[in-house]
């Protein structure tokens, strides 16, 4: 029971998703969606750190719709499952709170 | 019914409503007699600086507001220490003199033990 | 298949719809949740989030139209639609009862929302297992 | 004092009133630039900015009613205040005539504001000296 | 009258209405006649990819509005190679074949050309 | 006869600032207003580019109003002219047109 992120802003023109990385534990998920799936780019800012959160236990999700609707599919980073609206309800379930980072 | 509510207020004052209307809940629910804490982070710690003069810019005054925060009874004020480094602002400078420093660690932490969270 | 523990979830929706993508993730989240038998106990519209309770928006109808998409879902699961008063009051959305006391030429709150307080924000967050921000 | 070459301006506004300062910058803009003499040829509103042209806003007495002082200045110096229909239509700002269209149970575009297209856009971009975004 | 103009469209697609509702003007302004550009920079250069499928967000495609700008007339399309780059977009990538590439000095200079400039 | 720039996002949160400074030249003019006069404080991301188009020409100003309303000002760098509404319009019109960074 820890916390859900979610992060709905480009890393590219917010620093959103570096203040949601910052304070994420090991036992913490974190979801992209809109706009914040831009995170999900190898190259992205903060992509590097995500990574490192995801080899020490961080769960990272996108959904996958919003993945679909910017033609991100083939640029992916390792390790990033990507959910429907039904596992992101769930999702919210299986974790204690919400953050939402905008 | 009671539980464990944070406030987490991130945003600059005055360039957008959303600080001024975040505020706005936190009193809110101090006046449903809930435990209602707030965490300012990033450029919302800018939303603590003393001597703002809005009615420059024709908007109420948030340091204002936010000195009051005692009176409605919010005694839980936490400030993330990296974000006031990082803009160079001295805790003496800010309008509440009774708030608690956190670094990235604590906060994970303090969110881990609300049960709900607030988001702006 | 199993069955599923019924939770209740209220969401918080800050942003215009249109202008902003998260006010349908919001109801999309909301759909969702509902179809898989959960219970919305409230969905609040708060600062830009209250233009997603007009009755007067026309997109081209080649284009989805979201406040028509909260009327009916809405009207499909009885769900308690709440605009803040003090967020709607200065962006120009009122009801019947508001136009009225500030002397306004006409209303335009769909009839699935009601105004209230932040009280109901607050409430929503106590009585709900989660409160989901879309922002 | 010498005198001042007087220019044209147009200004175009993009974000709400109240939910961003951006418009409260437009309308100092616009109040500077007449009073130096210069001339005001249009103020476009577009994307969200379409919501300063509603007449149903009733702000807190205390607080600064922009819509209202959009409207005074439009009344005393004769200004051309123009909406997107485009983005009006999806925000659920209408006039009279597009209430009737879209069969819509009100409007609350206030009367100092007309709506037109984007060619307003143009063409006061076109004929202006300078034209100003804000948003 | 013409006036030399360039939209300068810097807003990733979908999560605001900004890119779509700044292409509607770049349109207009050709019905009108007008010499105008187009630059993507920033995230605007996401609107350029191919194989958007946006209907999954209920929203029309803005990439394939893109792709038909050189039936409006609009042909001075211009699109900053360092966004590019920074977010691993090659030019194959992308629904417009005719543009020009720019760099920041060449921005600066392209800006400095123009009557008026359309922010967004 | 240049570009008049101006910026009204916190560079502590956008990326705003630095997209105005990479195409800036050494004959423009930059003005801060709203949020974007948080580029005034001389930790802020930016600042030292900021300093050095300054040093290479360029004239860097903010709003004093939004300024005053944000408690500002003994945090301003150098060289930084602070102007009210009418110097904006004077700006405006000393430049060949105006570049907004959102």
């Amino acid at each position: 029971m820890s916390i859900l992120h979610t992060v709905n802003k480009s890393p590219f023109a917010h620093n959103t998703l570096f203040s949601c990385l910052k304070v994420c534990t090991e036992r913490d998920g974190i979801l992209l969606l809109e706009d914040g799936v831009f995170g999900t780019i190898t190259s992205a800012p903060g992509a590097d750190e995500l990574q490192l959160l995801i080899q020490r236990g961080v769960k990272v999700f996108a959904l996958i719709n919003d993945i679909k609707a910017r033609g991100l599919e083939e640029k992916l980073a390792p390790n990033i499952e990507l959910i429907d609206y039904n596992t992101f309800v769930q999702l919210t379930l299986d974790h204690r709170c919400v953050q939402s980072w905008y | 019914m009671n539980k464990k509510m944070l406030l987490i207020s991130r945003q600059a004052p005055y360039g957008k409503s959303t600080a001024r209307e975040a505020i706005d809940i936190a009193l809110a629910a101090s006046v449903y007699d809930q435990d209602i804490g707030i965490l300012f982070m990033d450029d919302g710690v800018f939303q603590l600086l003393k001597s703002q003069k809005s009615q420059n810019i024709d908007q109420k005054n948030i340091s204002s507001i936010l000195s009051a925060l005692a009176l409605y009874g919010i005694e839980n004020i936490y400030v993330h220490q990296e974000s006031l480094d990082a803009r160079t602002i001295r805790t003496d400078e800010l309008v509440v003199d009774d708030l608690q420093l956190l670094n990235n660690k604590d906060i994970g932490h303090l969110l881990n033990q609300q049960d709900q969270l607030l988001s702006f | 298949m199993g069955f599923i523990l019924i939770m209740i979830f209220s969401l918080a929706v800050y942003a215009a719809p249109y202008s902003s993508q998260a006010s349908h993730s919001a109801y999309q989240f909301a759909l969702a949740a509902l179809l898989q038998g959960h219970s919305v106990h409230r969905v609040f519209f708060y600062q830009d989030g209250v233009h997603n309770a007009t009755n007067l928006a026309a997109p081209p109808q080649d284009e989805f139209n979201l406040q028509e998409a909260w009327q009916r879902l809405a009207n499909d699961h009885k769900l308690d639609l709440v605009v803040c008063v003090a967020a709607a009051l200065r962006r120009g959305i009122l009801d019947e009862a508001e136009a009225k006391r500030y002397d306004k030429p006409s209303h335009n709150l769909a009839s699935e929302f009601t105004i209230s307080g932040l009280g109901q924000l607050v409430e929503a967050a106590v009585v709900s297992d989660r409160l989901i921000s879309f922002g």
